[in-house]
């Protein structure tokens, strides 16, 4: 055993050597580990400080101590909390997040049917809000200081103004009361993706806009900006091939930040649009203190912002050769 | 004033028939062009009036101080001033490409002048390292021009891309279109540059300042480089430099700005043998000369000629500079060793190391200037730095007025950076944006607790700024309000306020302009004997060292492999480095034969694996207080 | 024929009767269930399961007569033996996992008698039992399909004897249920009965404006204008069976004093505030009650609104000016929070300083009552699915009861014990109607009104008879 | 020569739009708070049910209506505007300090302390903030000075990481280095070199974050876990104005004016500020 630990490590760096995308990334899974275990650790000592599920369960009718006893019993509540935690963390291993106190339906199942809706929504939001912002901030960068550029950034203040559900309810009013046009909530067909993405896009879209500018324009003072121009590229190519692709860093690492605080937005946006995703189940969770949901959603959720925060490293190298090279 | 009414102006040039004939001639002719930057009040004219032709096939050079309209004239040929924020507010810019009709690009339409930029007309800038676009591969920055002026499918750009890199004289071109411009060194990204440009054959070729960021012997490479394409495809060139010597080197013609204006425009030999305006005279006056002081023992202060309202006049004296004093040397270096550990396994486990400085020794005597020469990477600064305590020193030992560092208390250490300050290369750098220069003159004495009164300090700052040569109110100002020169002079004063011992110049007069440089350099000697200070010269400019050094070390991959005194080093070179480091100083002498030899290769990388130390060179005395290294076989394979 | 679709605030989770408490459950799941007796939308008991049924034994025995034919879903028999086997299971092990067993615990066991008769073994007197047996726990499972599939499948498939049966569950997304033509009490006339889980009422609001439901359950006060507006909607306000008071603290504060108590309750004009605020959608009460809760007593008025007496009181009571009254409320009921800030203002004409504290409803309920950390008031709605005032009066006034985390009364714990043995239905009313006027003497609470229930309405639908507990069923409803 | 181009700066300033609607939002909104007192004394409380909804622009007792209680939507828009500020602005300062301290150590001294930052703000971002939020505040109870408290726990992360970027990319910096040779102090450093050349971000971030901040104090009324309903704000009449739009718009579309022009102003003054912090006027604004 002993003698064989060094040869072990050697090959390891060897290996390491070969390709120095594969050191780092088993850094950050690591990492993603140990961010994963932490989040699920604080929400689960969190969420049992801030009420009984027992209570919530009886409907805070006609109940004695006993029931409460028993139901307690029957969920494995009265266990000590690092016992009924490391049971979690075992089921998770195996992808068993228990089973909801609320019917008793299971966990994954109700996350198998929530995370697609929700994954779905983000993306098409954050892809919306990319297509919007880019050439918006762009636009504004190229006419830095003229008025397009002081309207695109006013507009974009104005997008950061309004509470996401508001907004969301306004939209409501003008597209499926006033108009007709899309159903106000739910998720059926493609249409009615139509507004819950367009509310999400909105509040990210008056973000990004201003950082595509900001970076637009310290990418623009570059000399091969210049250089790219000498040449006699056209415009278009000189801010769309080679401005953009070096501003894309900030813009990636930004919505990589984002995805987590998106998710926060969704818990909101999916209330309004009645949204069947994670954050309806997260938030009903926390109304209900049903534990094993809480757990299991947030821990999947957190599995999500962390890779994609992965992703976002990755992507770096994808987009920076400086970065994939050293 | 407007020189070019002035009958002498015709001097040893065209008679006026002549001049119309090369006009018609002329590839490019720019008349009377004006930029302005800025509208309103604040509007800044940046180049007035400035006309000259530019003959096919010749080389004309744009030389003048920063700032002086240079770059801004070249932008606008191209009409690339309407990305900057600058307009073209009269003149024309006639071009002739195929000697037919003169088309005015000023008037060009942005369809007509993509078709020029690139194709017809080129260009390279300054600044090798980020004048390439670092996500794109050197193929496809190269390809993309073939493509669109060329109309070249993608595999036949790319086999063109190839040819033009071995023109270059870039080794393995194959590889290196699919390599990324940050992993190469900045003179092969200079030479990428130069490929790009010149890949359409283009008729004008605009160099801006295409060596002042590389070294000397990288420099030496490009300019033959240039010579020779230019040779074989008859392209025109507008090189733009301050560096006298390069235009010796290049020019056919040579056209003198100031301050926006072009004040004199001759043929290369008669700029250099009678300089008419008065700025050119001084620019040329301020141009520091290999081998000026040969046969002299010590560095001597000359006047400078300084412009002064549109009149150059000499400014400072002839004054030998025997200042040392060899009795006890103030600092003893003795065998400083600076390593850097890069590349670390996922364990933490050191790979790879810089060797930045090996076992260096030398010493530096009150009242003596010491330069340190060498190349990029050599480990000059690293020495300096380590002196400064701003890096750790692997081993060896340094000695202060006697005095071990390693054995020093953390308060003594704290005082000897008051005894030995540092200027860095970048003024600007260097400066905290955010803060009043007097604000930064006056830190040292705050944190070193001299002067405590307010008043009896700021009266102290505005000694200072006099002393440098500037004015008590500019301590209210912000670095971005000065101009480099000035700049240097605000971080000379701070490195002054502590009243240090030793000044340890890191490429201090480098970045400056001739004029600006010449003054500097005065400057330096002046408090030198006034302060009985000594120096550590760090630079790469072989004629500024001679110019002001008592002795010089001269550096190669983190050792020293000569060392002796200015006389010795420059007279009697011993080893092939110093030679080659001395041929390849452009001469400001357009008479003179030019060089020969020819440098080629790049040198190698201090990086090693852990556990593959370098070997040491081992020194030997030529004459008394000579060193040399004996040379090892892969030294000499490198040189 | 035809599709109904209603939309409730919140998804169960599970359709096993023994799981829940929610109203919501029941909005859809009484349609799939029948239990021994049946409630109509009149609130009358009358026959379900059971066609009828006598008390044995000096009240310890109940014996139910079943009904014939009558056949689950899944085409098992509903006979005693499921009878026996539904109230086992409630009583039993699976039962103790769920709320509903506390229910049911006066029953000690079933006994089958034969094929289509039943006995209840009683433990103890207990006069509501009838009606429980109408709803959630009681109704009757099937047997042989709970065995044999086991009650976590069930949960998510359940099958019941009602009028319609299961046909697919999406989580949170939505329950649809399909006519059962055999069933005891005829056809239903809808094909499909679709319920949706939507917990924002402004969102229910819209989809009932976009024509995609037909019956929206949550119609917070302040939308009912904006479904009365719409030309395809109509407005169904009813009275309902939940009760608004605000609790009073009897231990600390001012409220100690149960002439500052009355004097609060006089203070505040709560018909302006049903007028105003509920838009006339509520009635005042004199006790924590409806008119529909047996042991109401319609000669009982409230104390009338009189702020200079009040004021007056308040005085005597040497209450000094600017006293705080914190209200602990629950935070996501968007009516109650103008009422109570209606109610603030009338506390502040009082010369007091009221503030409201919202909370979470589980921290409320958990914590905020049961711990005695509320202020002066909290917010109670009490939602009496028995219609039995019992069910209210115990849980509220008993000492030692979660609800009560402040009074003990010796003689209110009598008088609540006492009803409790009483099976004479007149006796129980009066002792009932005793308790609530000790209540209101000892002013325990501000008595706020009775809440209709709302219901928004698409005009297509015909024949829907509301009802006021929301547990509906569409056996006669069509739509156009 | 400066000097005239310190006025001809500043006048350009002066001149750009951006400053001008900064100032006028930020003081009109300031200043309408500040004497909200004077203005209304009853702090927009005065109740009457019978003239509950009146619409905007019909009487000169309720220029901009009443709300559902009667009471009257300018005087609460004006007075609610000391809780949204309060809130906004609090908590932004509380996260600023904080995260400033902690990032600032962080950068310069990196080492554990910036191990522990960094895990602790992939931990942050991991967890949804409005479940956080929701179960922080049932944990502790509801309130403005929890609602800060809570905003700043959940925030000081964000100027952390800034921060730290900042000073990792400034450390290095010649001017630093230049400073150190000097013989400048680790303390002295951080406080007058590192921290002006952070302020320029920090201040652009802060001034979104206030209205980030006065926005999420809507959400949480939106979600019921908002502060006492008797104090107005603008988040809390936003969101208790959502069941009348459609018979009432005037109920929540003028707090939610109030609070785009504050954003607006906020931050047109930010970035404004963030020129002025920065002598050289070289960073892209
Ligand atoms: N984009 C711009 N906006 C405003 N002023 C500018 C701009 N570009 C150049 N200038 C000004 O125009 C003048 C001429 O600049 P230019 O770059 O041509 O000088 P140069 O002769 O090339 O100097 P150097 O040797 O330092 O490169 C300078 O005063 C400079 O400040
Ligand atoms: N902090 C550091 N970490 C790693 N490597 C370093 C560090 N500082 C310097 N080096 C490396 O050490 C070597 C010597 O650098 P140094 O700056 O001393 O060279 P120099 O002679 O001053 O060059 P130049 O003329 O370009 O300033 C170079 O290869 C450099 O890349
Ligand atoms: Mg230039
Ligand atoms: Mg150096």
């Amino acid at each position: 055993m002993q003698d064989q630990a060094p040869r072990q490590r050697g090959r390891f760096s060897e290996s390491k050597k070969d390709h120095p995308m594969a050191g780092f990334i088993l850094k950050r899974l690591l990492q993603a580990v140990f961010v994963v275990l932490a989040v699920t650790l604080i929400v689960s000592f969190a969420i049992r400080l801030s009420g009984d599920p027992a209570i919530m369960l009886m409907g805070g009718g006609n109940v004695t101590e006993q029931d409460l006893q028993n139901i307690r019993q029957a969920l494995g509540l009265e266990r000590p909390f690092f016992v009924q935690y490391l049971d979690f963390l075992e089921g998770m291993i195996t992808g068993d997040f228990g089973k909801s106190f609320m019917g008793g339906t299971p966990v994954s199942m109700l996350i198998a049917n929530a995370l697609p809706a929700t994954l779905l929504l983000a993306f098409t939001s954050l892809i919306v809000s990319i297509v919007l912002s880019v050439p918006l901030g762009v636009y504004a960068a190229v006419n830095r200081g003229r008025w397009p550029d002081q309207m695109i950034r006013i507009l974009s203040l104005v997008g950061l103004s309004f509470p996401n559900f508001w907004l969301a309810i306004m939209m409501v009013l003008l597209f499926s009361i006033v108009l007709g046009l899309l159903p106000p909530s739910g998720m059926e067909g493609p249409e009615s993706f139509v507004m819950p993405a367009l509310t999400m896009a909105i509040i990210l879209t008056a973000t990004n806009v201003r950082l595509v500018r900001t970076s637009m324009l310290e990418t623009l003072s570059q000399q091969y900006i210049m250089v790219a121009r000498s040449k006699g590229l056209r415009d278009r190519v000189v801010l769309y091939k080679h401005a953009l692709r070096n501003s894309a860093i900030p813009l990636v690492t930004y919505i990589g930040l984002q995805f987590g605080g998106l998710i926060g937005g969704i818990v909101i946006i999916e209330r309004v649009f009645n949204w069947p995703g994670m954050g309806t189940l997260a938030f009903d969770a926390i109304s209900n203190r049903d534990y094993p949901v809480l757990q299991g959603t947030i821990t999947v959720l957190a599995l999500f912002i962390v890779l994609i925060n992965l992703l976002v490293d990755i992507a770096y190298g994808l987009i920076d050769p400086r970065i994939r090279t050293e | 004033m407007h020189v070019s009414s002035a009958p002498s102006r015709e001097h040893g040039w065209m008679s006026d028939t002549a001049n119309r004939r090369s006009q018609d001639q002329a590839l490019l002719s720019v008349r009377s062009l004006s930029v302005e930057f800025g509208k309103g009040e604040g509007a800044f004219r940046a180049v007035k009036d400035v006309s000259f032709d530019v003959q096919p096939g010749k080389t004309l050079a744009v030389v003048g101080e920063s700032g002086s309209g240079k770059s801004v004239t070249s932008l606008a040929i191209m009409r690339l001033t309407d990305y900057t924020g600058g307009r073209i507010t009269g003149g024309q810019v006639l071009f002739r490409p195929d000697g037919g009709e003169a088309r005015d690009l000023v008037k060009a339409s942005d369809a007509k002048l993509r078709e020029i930029r690139g194709n017809d007309i080129a260009m390279i800038f300054q600044e090798p390292m980020t004048s390439l676009n670092p996500v794109f591969t050197i193929g496809n920055q190269i390809s993309e021009t073939l493509i669109l002026h060329q109309g070249l499918g993608g595999r036949d750009a790319r086999q063109r891309a190839k040819e033009l890199l071995q023109k270059v004289r870039l080794p393995d071109a194959d590889k290196l279109l699919d390599r990324y411009p940050h992993q190469l060194s900045g003179g092969m990204r200079q030479r990428v540059m130069i490929a790009m440009a010149l890949a359409c054959n283009p008729k004008l070729l605009i160099a801006d300042e295409p060596t002042t960021a590389l070294d000397v012997t990288i420099q030496a490479q490009i300019l033959n480089i240039i010579r020779d394409l230019q040779q074989e495809m008859g392209t025109a060139v507008i090189f733009i430099t301050h560096d006298m010597g390069v235009v010796a080197e290049m020019a056919d013609d040579v056209v003198v700005m100031w301050k926006g204006e072009k004040v004199e425009q001759a043929p290369v030999r008669d700029i250099f043998a009678a300089p008419q305006h008065p700025y050119t005279r001084a620019l040329l006056s301020a141009v520091p000369r290999l081998g000026s002081l040969k046969g002299q023992p010590f560095p001597k202060r000359t006047p400078v000629m300084v412009m002064d309202g549109g009149v150059a006049k000499p400014v400072g004296e002839t004054h030998e500079q025997n200042t040392a004093d060899y009795t006890k040397p103030i600092l003893q270096v003795d065998k400083l060793t600076t390593r850097f550990d890069v590349g670390k396994t996922f364990f933490g486990r050191v790979t790879h190391r810089v060797h930045a400085v090996e076992e260096v020794s030398f010493d530096i005597y009150p009242g003596e200037t010491l330069a340190l020469v060498g190349e990029s990477g050599s480990g000059k600064s690293t020495i300096g730095r380590t002196l400064q305590q701003l890096v750790e020193p692997t081993g060896g030992t340094v000695r202060f007025d006697g005095r071990d560092m390693a054995a020093m208390s953390q308060g003594e250490r704290r005082r000897l950076r008051q005894e030995i300050q540092y200027i860095f290369q970048d003024p600007f750098a260097s400066l905290d944006p955010r803060h009043t220069v007097g604000y930064s003159i006056a830190e040292p004495i705050i944190v070193h607790g001299l002067i405590n009164d307010r008043k009896e300090r700021d009266r102290r700052v505005h000694e200072l700024l006099e002393q440098v040569g500037l004015q008590p109110q500019h301590a209210k100002r912000y670095p971005h309000e000065f101009s480099g020169g000035q700049r240097q002079r605000v971080c000379i004063a701070r490195a002054l306020a502590s009243n240090p011992k030793l000044v340890i110049a890191d490429e201090s007069v480098s970045a400056l302009d001739v004029s600006i440089q010449a003054q500097i350099v005065n400057l330096l000697m002046e408090l030198q004997e006034r302060k009985r200070l000594s120096y550590l010269f760090i630079t790469h400019d072989m004629a500024v060292v001679e110019k002001i050094s008592h002795r010089v070390a001269v550096m190669y991959l983190g050792q020293i492999v000569e060392l002796g005194t200015r006389r010795a080093i420059f007279e009697n070179p011993q080893h092939s480095y110093t030679r080659k480091l001395l041929s390849a100083v452009p001469i400001a002498d357009p008479q003179r034969e030019r060089a020969k030899t020819r440098i080629e290769g790049e040198i190698p990388s201090p990086v090693r694996p852990v556990g593959q130390e370098p070997a040491i060179h081992r020194m030997r005395e030529v004459e008394p207080g000579h060193w040399v290294a004996i040379e090892t076989d892969q030294l000499r394979g490198a040189a | 024929a035809g599709t109904l679709t209603t939309a409730v605030a919140i998804d169960p989770g599970s359709w096993d009767p023994i799981d829940t408490f929610l109203v919501d459950w029941s909005s859809a799941a009484n349609n799939i269930f029948d239990g021994l007796t049946a409630r109509g939308a009149d609130m009358k008991l009358k026959p379900g399961l059971a066609t009828s049924w006598e008390f044995l034994d000096n009240n310890s025995r109940i014996r139910f007569k079943l009904r014939q034919n009558v056949k689950f879903h899944n085409g098992e028999p509903f006979n005693a033996e499921a009878v026996k086997f539904t109230f086992d299971r409630l009583l039993g092990e699976e039962g103790r996992k769920g709320p509903q067993q506390s229910n049911y615990n006066s029953i000690d066991h079933v006994e089958v008698v034969d094929d289509s008769t039943v006995d209840f073994v009683m433990k103890q007197p207990d006069p509501v039992l009838l009606t429980k047996l109408a709803g959630y726990g009681g109704m009757i499972v099937p047997p042989k399909y709970i065995q044999e599939k086991g009650d976590a499948y069930f949960n998510m498939n359940p099958v019941g004897t009602g009028p319609f049966k299961f046909a697919e569950y999406t989580p949170k997304v939505s329950l649809t249920l399909e006519a059962f033509p055999e069933h005891w009490g005829g056809a239903p006339k809808l094909d499909k009965v679709v319920t949706r889980f939507i917990s924002e009422a402004n969102t229910q609001v819209a989809e009932l404006q976009a024509g995609r439901i037909d019956v929206a359950t949550l119609i917070p006060f302040g939308l009912a204008p904006t479904v009365e507006k719409s030309p395809n909607l109509s407005l169904i306000s009813i009275t309902g069976p939940t009760v608004v008071a605000l609790r009073l603290n009897t231990k600390e504060g001012i409220t100690k004093d149960v002439n500052v108590r009355k004097a609060l309750i006089m203070g505040i004009d709560r018909d302006a505030i049903i007028k105003a605020v509920l838009l006339g959608h509520a009635k005042p009460i004199a006790s924590f009650q409806s008119d529909l809760s047996f042991g109401y007593d319609p000669s009982m008025k409230p104390l009338p609104f009189d702020l200079a007496k009040a004021k007056q009181m308040l005085q005597q009571a040497k209450v000094p000016a600017g006293a705080p009254v914190r209200i602990d409320f629950r935070g996501n009921d968007a009516t109650f929070r103008e009422v109570a800030q209606a109610a603030a203002g009338f506390l502040q004409a009082l010369g007091l300083k009221p503030s409201l504290q919202p909370h979470e409803p589980p921290v409320l309920l958990n914590d905020i009552i049961p711990n005695g950390k509320t202020g002066e008031a909290w917010h109670n709605a009490w939602g009496g699915w028995t219609f039995d005032y019992d069910n209210t009066a115990y849980l509220m006034y008993h000492s030692g009861e979660k609800w009560n985390p402040y009074d003990n009364d010796p003689k209110l714990n009598a008088l609540l014990e006492k009803q409790r043995t009483m099976y004479d239905v007149k006796e129980r009313e009066k002792v009932l109607q005793e308790i609530a006027r000790y209540v209101a003497d000892q002013a325990l609470e501000i008595p706020l009104y009775n809440q209709n229930t709302l219901y928004g309405v698409n005009k297509r639908v015909k024949n829907f008879d509301a009802p006021s507990d929301r547990r509906f069923r569409f056996t006669e409803t069509t739509v156009e | 020569m400066a000097a005239a181009q310190a006025v001809s700066s500043a006048r350009r300033h002066f001149r750009s739009l951006e400053l001008v609607l900064g100032l006028l939002l930020t003081v009109g909104m300031g200043l309408a708070v500040l004497f909200s007192g004077i203005l209304f004394p009853d702090g927009g409380e005065s109740m009457d049910l019978m003239a509950r909804l009146t619409p905007p622009f019909q009487s000169l007792a309720h220029p901009l209506g009443t709300d559902p209680l009667g009471r009257d939507v300018l005087a609460r828009v004006i007075v609610g505007g000391q809780i949204s500020l309060t809130v906004g602005v609090l908590s932004v300062v509380g996260a600023v300090i904080v995260g400033t301290i902690v990032g600032l150590v962080a950068g310069y001294y990196r080492g554990i302390a910036e191990v522990l930052l960094m895990r602790f703000a992939d931990i942050q971002l991991a967890l949804p903030f409005i479940l956080l939020a929701i179960m922080f505040l049932a944990i502790l109870g509801t309130g403005i000075d929890k609602i800060i408290f809570f905003m700043v726990v959940a925030q000081w992360v964000q100027y952390a990481r800034l921060v730290r970027g900042s000073v990792l990319a400034l450390r290095d910096r010649e001017f630093i280095l230049s400073a150190r040779a000097i013989g400048v102090g680790n303390g002295r450093i951080i406080f007058t070199h590192i921290l002006p050349n952070v302020l320029g971000p920090i201040v652009i971030l802060m001034t979104l974050n206030v209205a980030n901040n006065i926005l999420l104090e809507s959400s949480l009324t939106f979600l019921g876990l908002g502060v006492d309903p008797l104090i107005p704000s603008w988040g809390g009449m936003l969101a208790d104005g959502r069941t009348y739009l459609q018979t009432a718009w005037w109920v929540s579309v003028f707090p939610g004016l109030a609070i785009m022009f504050t954003v607006l102003g906020l931050n047109l003054l930010g970035d404004w500020l963030r020129d002025l912090l920065d002598p050289t006027g070289q960073t892209s604004r």
